[in-house]
This record gives C-alpha cells, structure tokens and sequence, in this order.
C-alpha cells in the first residue's frame, strides 16, 4: 500500500485537522465526535443542511460544509458510516432555531444511524427531517436489493439545498426541494482499478490490466459486471444508455416527519429522462483519473445528450465524491428546473466547491 | 439443571472479554469476507467496537447485567458504524431491555435475552432469513437454543446447539444471493460468498458459550 | 495501461474537445494550430497572459484560462512543450492591443519554443515580454543543469499574474509583477507511482512496493532521489525543509526586453525564505493522490511554517498541476505581499480554479 | 573524387524519407531511452515529426536544397515540440541558410551544411560538448566529416566517418553528467545512460550516408 498517510488509525483524524487548518475561514472540525461545521455556525433562523458518511470520499462530504451548502458534516472512519452521535451532536451544535434536514445517501449503515441520529435529535427537542439520496441505476430494483445507492447526485442535491436553505427556505420547503432534487438524479459509474482500504493496507478486488469492474459504487466494493477494458467512448455510451434508458423507479422509504415526529413509510417515483429535459452533467472522478480524462469522458456524453434531446444546462467535472484513489468515473444526470437551476448557480464558498463569492 | 446453571456477571463479562479477543483474532479474517461482497470495514468495525467495550468493562463490574448491556448497546452505537454498529448495537439494548436489573439469568432468561437480541437486529435492519446478514447467523442459534431448552437441556448445552446452528446459519449464508445489506449491490455476484455479519454473529455466541461453559462439562 | 481514453493518438485533442463543450461559457478551443482561449476574447485594452507546455498537467494550463487569469493556453502533446505557431497564433487571436505576456516554465523545450513564438509574435507587430518560471528547488544549481525547472509556482503565478492583467496592469508592470511572484516561489515534489504516458504505454519508471521518488519534476521523469517509502509527516517535512532551508538562488536567464525587441541576459537572485514572511502555501496533488492525503501533509506543513515564523496567508489544496494519474504531491510556498495577496483574492473564473464570481 | 561525387536534391528527398523510416523504427527505442533519463516522448515527437516531413516529400520535388532544407526546419519546428522540436528545425534551417538555391552540393558543401546544422543546434541550445546532448553526436560527426575532407576522402567515405564518429560520439554520453535538457535534472543519476537526442541524431546522419551511398562503393 502506497499513501500519503502516517497510519491508518490517524489517517481521518489527520486528514480532517489538516482541513481545519488550510480553511479557518471556512470550517472548524469537532472531535469526539468528530464533526465539521460552518466556521460562522450557527447560522440565525436557518434551517441547518447536515450529511456524513464514511470518509475516503473527499472532498464529500467535509469539504461542503460552507456558506451556501452544509452546514455540518460527519465523517466516518473509511467507508464506514459515522455513528449517531456524531450527527446528533451536530445538528446541536449547528442548528438555527429553524430546524435541520439530514441528507442521507442509501446505504444501510447510513440509514441506520442517522434514524438513530434522528430519534436522539427529536428527543432532544430539535425539528428535524430526513431526505435520503438513492440514485446509482446500476441497482436495478429495490426489492430484492438495499435499493439505489446514493451516489454522484448527492453532490448536486447538496449543492442545491445548500442554496435553498442559504436563501431562507423553511424546513418544510427545503425537504420537499430536497426530495424532489434527489427524485430526479440518475448515475452511474465504474472501476479501472480498486482501492485500498489504509486498515486492510490491500486492493480491495483485484482486477486484471484487461478488466474494468461496470456499475460500482463508492466504497470499493465490486461492481454490478466486470468486462474487458474498453474505449472511453463505449464506456461513457454504456454509462449513459444506463441513465438515459433507466425507466420509472418506484420504491417505499423511510421518512422522518417532522409533523407526527414519527417513521413514516412513503412510495416515491422516479420519473425517467424524457426528451426535452434539462440537466444538470455531472463527471466524476473515483479519485485516481485525472481531469483530462474526464474531459474525454464528458464530449462523449455531451453527444449522448444531444443525440437524446436532453439539455445539459450546467456542468461539474472533477473528484467530488471519490473513493480513496481508486481509477474510474462516475456519470451523473440530474434533471432541473428554473428553481433548481437558480439555486445550482447561487453563491457557495467551501473548501470543495467555490463561485459566485 | 443445577443451582450453578445460570449465566451471572461475571459470566457477561467474560463474555464481552471472549468476543473481543475473537473479534481481534477474526479482524483480517472478516475484513477479507467484506471485501469480497462489501467494502473491506466490517473486521475493523467489529474490532473497534468490542476493543471499545473492553476499555468499559472495569466500569461495569458493579452493575447488573441490563445495565452491562445497555452499556455494551451504547459503546457498540457509538463506535462501530457502518451497517453492523446499529445493528448489533440496537440488539444489546434489546437485550439490556429483558434483563433488566438482573444479576443472574437462568436459561430461560439467557432465551429471552437472544431473541430480544434477535428481535433488535431484526427491528433495525428489517432483514428477514435469507437475505445473507447476521440474521441468518442468529435466528437459527435462537431456535436451536429454544428446542434444546424446550427438551430440558441444561444452559451449556443449549449455548453449544445455538453456536452450532449459528455456523450451520453462517455456512448457509454462502449460496444465497443477498437482498439486504451492502451485497445485495453485488446481485448474483454476491453468491458464493460467506457473508461477514453472519460470521461475526456466530463468534459473538461462541463467546458466549466460552464464557458460560469452559471449566464447566457441558 | 487502463486509463479512460480511446487512443493515445486523439487523447490531448479529444480531452480539449470536451473542455470546451463543458465549459463554452468560459472557453474556446482552436485546432491546427492549438490553443485554448478565453471565450470574450480579445479584451481590448488589457495585456494578454498566456502560457502553456506540454498536456498531461491539467487543469494546467487550459483550465486556468478565463477571466482573471489566463486570456490562451497552448498545450503540447502529453509532456511535450507545443510549438511556436501555437503561441504565435494564440498571440494573434487574444491580444487587446496592450501587449503579450508569455509565462513560461523553465524546461529546456518549453523556453526554446517560445523563445521562437516570441520572435516570430514580434515579428508580426506584437509588443511581446516573456518571464519564466523556475522554483523547483530540487534542482541545486543553474550552472551544471538545465537550472531549475517551473512546478508548483506557475499556478500561483498565473492566477496573481492573471489578476493583475484583468485590473489593467500594462505590460512592463505586469512583466516587472511576474518576474517578482516567480522570484518568490519555491516548491518541491515527490512519487509514489510513475504515470504512464499513453503513447508510451508502460510506466516511465518502476518503483518498488517500498519505495518512493523524491525530488521529480511533473513530466514522469525520475527525481533526484529513490528513497524508501516514509510517513506522510516524515515527506512533509523533507519536502518543507527543502523549501524553507534553500538558500539563496542566483540564475542568469533570457528574458525578451520588448523596448529593445531583443533578449538580454539578466542575472536574478531568488532570496530564501525568512521568518516572518507571508505565504501562499500550495499543495498539489500529481493526479492520482486523493485531497484526504493532501490535507494530511498540509497539517503538517503548517507545522514546518509556524515553527519557521513563516505566515500562511492563502491556501490551495489539490490537484492543480499534475502528472496524469502520478500518485504523488508537490508543496509550493509563494512569499506574498499585499498587492500580490489583494491580486491572490481577485475574482476569477475559469474551469479550474474560481472564486470571487 | 569524380563529377559525380555530390549530393543532388534526389538524394536529400532519399535522406528524408530513410529517416522518416529509421526514426519511425527507432520509435520505441528512443522513447525507452527517454524514459530512463526524460520524459518518454523523444521517439514519438521525433516519428511525428519526420512522418510531417515525409508527408511533404512531394510538394518538395521541384524546390532546391535550401528551400527543401527550409521546409523541412519549419516542419520540424510546427510539429515536434519539445526540446527537440526546436533544435532539429534550427539545424535545418540553418542548413536551409547555406544552401540556398543549390542543386547539387559538393563534399565542401555538404561539410558547411553540417557544421552550420550543428552551429544552429548550438545557438539554439547552447549546449558545449560533455552536455549529454545531440550535441555529443553532431560535432564528432562534424569534425570527422572535415578531416576526411581535408585529407581527400570523398563524400561517401567522409559521411561514413561521419555516421561513425557520431556512434561513437553516442556511446560516449553514456557515462557522461547531463548538464543540459530534462537528463541534468537528475544529477548523477543521469550517468549510465545513452542519450536519446544523440542516438537520434546518429539515424539522422546515419539516413544521410544510405541516401548518399547504398548503390555506390564508398
Ligand atoms: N439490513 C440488514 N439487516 C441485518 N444485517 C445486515 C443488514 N445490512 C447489513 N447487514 C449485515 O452487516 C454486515 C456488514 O457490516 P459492516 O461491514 O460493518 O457494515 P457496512 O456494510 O456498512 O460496511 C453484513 O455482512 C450483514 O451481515
Ligand atoms: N539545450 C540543449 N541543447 C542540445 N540538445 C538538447 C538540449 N536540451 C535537450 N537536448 C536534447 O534533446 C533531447 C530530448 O528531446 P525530447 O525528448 O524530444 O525533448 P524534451 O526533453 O523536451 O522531452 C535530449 O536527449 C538531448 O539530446
Ligand atoms: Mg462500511
Ligand atoms: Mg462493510
Ligand atoms: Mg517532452
Ligand atoms: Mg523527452
């Protein structure tokens, strides 16, 4: 294993008080429990935006914490979702006065211990709601699965309700957003190499120098195929046909209600791209791949686009949601509207994302 | 059954003392069956956990066994993540819940207590048998235990039965295609693999077993 | 070789192809000769910077084209510097009538080049100045070697350089600025891996499991040392002794006087680092190194600068000026002033780098 | 020496084309010796370039030598990049220089182009001999070219010193330090390896005496 660390067991810590150094301006992080919050939180009468997951994702999630997206994030050991009371103890050190929304990606460690988080919260008297983020189509149903992984659209849905809530949305408002915004992204992504878990200090898979591993997710874990390597034209094809022909998704989820201040369970549709439609690209590196070949990656799905009628509005192309240093991509649609639109271009200032400020 | 056929605290302790050597011993082991249909945590989640609980141990000598394993809940929850440290962490607090006040639990007791474990992870996870997770490691443990029981088998006995089927449960798990958890991703490639959780579940009651039962004859 | 390309023939032209369609708000791209431009070019009035070397480095130097930094970019074959019609005609089709400032690294290739495009800008009418780049202290001395090579500095250099021109700094200003911002950079790098430059197909090097390079440069060249592979905090410190420990550095170079329309030999003394100096601290990844072990060597290298009295006024941390996928990083200090850190903070807004807007 | 003792613009056309081939060859090679002490790219930046020149061949057939030789610098210049690109198409042009308008050029005239091809390599990169550069293979070259000049020998017999002062000049970087191009950054590790500019250079003088030669007795 070759990294830029001094052990595995310091690596988050270190990673994080390195972050709190170079952006003072920008974030603090908290220890026991860990958390990174908005260096001016709490934000007066705000609602307070708060995700997390296991760390070896950066810049996601700490490095969205910020003006005009999270105001808090809780970072897990590598891969491996952080436990309730590190969001508990955030959403008290970050909230406003007007409530938080959890953004969670769907995963079963991440769901579990954010309900864990939300029950604590509630019990602590704070209004809170919870919006859950599932759009890898690699995953095909959600019955006989975990259900869609939530992946590359969780960076755009952050960005968006970072905005929104930035702009004074209530909670109910930013919830409905939120869900709204995660109803409508769709990606997928793939493996040149593995990762290396620093604990485990080996690949995670190993794949053959002809190999690519199709419809992975963003701990490391194999994906849905593994096929020869190809072009990066049939790959960005193949990656985008997933997304562009994805049809209607259906699927019950656990919600917290801020109203009942109870689980409930709700059927949500996703409705498939259709012609016409206006998206938000989103071309991701898993860490490893350099830029210039994301680049190439993107001119193909700007023709798929084009060739499919869809609008690309907006664009996003660089290492926002990785998984350590492993070599691969990630392509990610999300479908807008004017609101959404606006809120994409207003104002962010974090460590990882930065305009209009 | 004898007066000495009950599991006290000290029993408990030794249980938590047994699972975290396990767990240490195992850490690789289970990290190498997560890479597989997972993502390469679940030996070091464990390991954390328990190494957690082994700091907490001299602070629960004192205590009763509902309030040991409530502890234990708590310590799980707060340092395991992932997918298992809710999991395993709600299952104690079940368990804290029935054994409650206790300082010593006869086997009926030590019954109640592994299906309200059961029942938390259940709870929690909303896995049924079958979908290749640590529920297929613990709900035939706790029907083993339970027939043992019902046929008048004394407490180490009925443990050994539950550790037995809960390795059967952990065998078990490789053919099956996982529906619930991280390898469910996986699809048909998550088939021919032991699942972690599972083998994590049987290593928890074999120190348990080991706990109640060494120096004992079964 | 697995990288996300579809031939190594039509990997810089595809990779420009899908900048420009990402980013059409920010640039343009030409081919035959190429060059990337500013969008709104030519701003009429304002002295052009451009610069560019060899592909491979990205977002260097394409990407930091746009408002506030560069108005062209003339990327070269993968570590190959481009040619002087590529500068040249970069030159005619973005000068506002003010002038030209090339930045250019010092590597032997990269200055004959546009030593060549200098001469051939002029010839064609154009005031023209030209300031290199050299602040790799891992080359020792400029009398046995080709003298230091231009790393981690030019990005900073183009971003106050690009800032200055957008304010209105004429062409003897702003070439008097850019010698002084270069004269005041100094970084060094190391590798964990070697990248594959995909003509080449192999690695350019091979580094055992237990071994790492120190001192390269960014064109997957071997460094100056191989050494066994160290703690991130053990390589932080290497790398800021380095850099805080280098004397004084004298070099004589060739600059293009444009009041004369020839090039002098002009003597320049770098002065090293002092306690009480401020700082923009810069750590950058090669391409393949993910930001979560970026930020643990900047924990460190903040240590190294308060124990040497050095102030770190700005940071930047990622991957800004790389080597394909090279698993490795570079730090870079840049002694500033207030005008240079109120040039540091302007607006800018290109694909790789922005803020303020 | 006999009237036809000379190099003729067939022969030059003949010179760039077995380069184009030589280089093309050598691709590979020259791209392995750039990676041990450079960047990798020599051979591909020398065959894209030379490939240029060959694409060009027949628009050159009515020109003279200098006006071919000119072409041939701009190609080279607009299309190899690197430190090669602009060196080589220096050479050539400063060869384009002293040969313009001309034919045929004589053994004397052959000698002025290859001094002024190396004089233009020099200003351009002002390289001494012992750099570990081209430089090391061109000036032997140069030098033996002129003593068999002056001692009588005719043109074929004066290249084939060239070709072979130049091989040894190559084999001669081997130990030396790079003090010049990407290879000084290595400081004394730059020592124990051949340098591709130089090998380079070796094909291209190399290419000149097969144009010039095969089909005669030297
Ligand atoms: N919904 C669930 N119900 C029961 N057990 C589950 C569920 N999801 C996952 N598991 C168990 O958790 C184990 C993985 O734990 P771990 O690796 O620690 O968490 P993660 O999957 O978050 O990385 C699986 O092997 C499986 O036994
Ligand atoms: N200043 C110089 N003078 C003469 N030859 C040089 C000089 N710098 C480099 N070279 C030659 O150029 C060769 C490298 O060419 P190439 O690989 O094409 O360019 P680059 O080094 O820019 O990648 C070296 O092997 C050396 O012979
Ligand atoms: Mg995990
Ligand atoms: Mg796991
Ligand atoms: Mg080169
Ligand atoms: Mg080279």
């Amino acid at each position: 294993m070759k990294k830029l660390i001094n052990s595995p067991n310091t690596f988050v810590r270190e990673s994080l008080e390195g972050m709190a150094r170079a952006h003072p301006d920008l974030v603090r992080v908290h220890f026991d429990p860990t958390f990174v919050y908005r260096a001016d939180a709490p934000v007066l009468g705000k609602v307070a935006l708060i995700s997390g997951g296991g760390s070896g994702h950066e810049p996601m999630h700490g490095g969205f914490v910020g003006h005009g997206m999270l105001d808090a994030a809780c970072p897990g050991e590598v891969f491996t979702s952080p436990t309730p009371d590190q969001m508990h103890e955030a959403a008290k050190a970050v909230h406003g006065g007007a409530g938080v929304l959890f953004l969670v990606k769907n995963y079963a460690g991440d769901v579990m211990n954010f309900e864990m988080a939300t029950e604590l919260a509630h019990a602590e008297g704070l209004q809170i709601a919870s919006v859950l983020v599932d759009d890898d189509v690699a995953v095909k149903d959600s019955l006989y699965t975990q259900g869609r992984r939530g992946v590359g659209a969780t960076v755009l849905v952050e960005k968006i309700c970072g905005a929104a809530a930035q702009k004074g949305y209530d909670l109910a408002r930013l919830t409905t957003l939120a869900r709204r915004a995660a109803l409508n992204g769709r990606s997928m992504g793939m493996a040149l190499t593995s990762c290396t878990v620093p604990a485990k200090g080996s690949p995670t898979f190993e794949l053959g120098e002809g190999e690519m591993e199709v419809g992975i997710g963003i701990h490391g874990e194999p994906g849905r195929q593994r096929m020869p390597l190809a072009p990066a034209d049939s790959i960005a094809d193949m990656l985008s046909q997933a997304i562009l022909d994805d049809p209607a998704y259906t699927r019950t989820i656990r919600e917290w209600d801020p109203s009942t201040a109870a689980w409930k369970e709700i059927s949500l549709v996703s409705e498939p791209l259709r012609r016409g439609d206006r998206v938000v690209a989103f071309v991701n590196s898993m860490g490893g791949t350099p830029l210039a070949e994301l680049y190439v990656l993107y001119r193909r799905l700007d023709e798929a686009c084009a060739g499919s009628g869809i609008h690309i509005e907006r664009t996003l192309i660089g290492p926002y949601i990785t998984s350590l240093e492993m070599q691969g991509a990630s392509l990610t649609l999300l479908r807008v509207d004017d609101e959404m639109l606006g809120l994409w271009d207003a104002p962010v200032k974090t460590p990882g994302l930065r305009w209009g400020i | 059954m004898t007066d000495r056929d009950t599991l006290g605290r000290k029993e408990i302790a030794a249980w938590l003392e047994l699972a975290a050597d396990a767990l240490q011993a195992a850490r690789d082991a289970l990290t190498e069956l997560d890479a597989a249909i997972g993502d390469a945590d679940h030996g070091f989640n464990m390991d954390r956990g328990f190494q957690k609980v082994r700091s907490l141990l001299p602070t629960l000598s004192q205590q009763d066994i509902g309030s040991m394993l409530k502890s234990v809940g708590m310590a799980l929850i707060g340092s395991v993540g992932g997918a298992a440290g809710p999991l395993y962490g709600t299952g104690f607090l079940r368990a804290a819940a029935v054994t409650s006040g206790q300082q010593e639990l006869s086997p009926e007791a030590v019954g109640s207590m592994l299906k309200a474990m059961l029942a938390g992870i259940v709870e929690r996870g909303r896995a049924t048998p079958g979908a290749k997770t640590m529920v297929d490691a613990m709900t035939p443990a706790v029907e083993a235990y339970d027939r043992a029981q019902t046929t008048g088998a004394g407490l180490c006995p009925a443990l050994q039965a539950a550790v037995d089927a809960a390795e059967e449960g952990v065998r078990a798990t490789i053919p099956m295609q996982a529906t619930k958890g991280r390898a469910s991703y996986l699809g048909e490639r998550s088939i021919g693999h032991q699942d972690p959780g599972a083998t994590s579940c049987a290593l928890l009651l074999k120190a348990l077993h080991s706990a109640v039962c060494r120096g004992r004859n079964a």
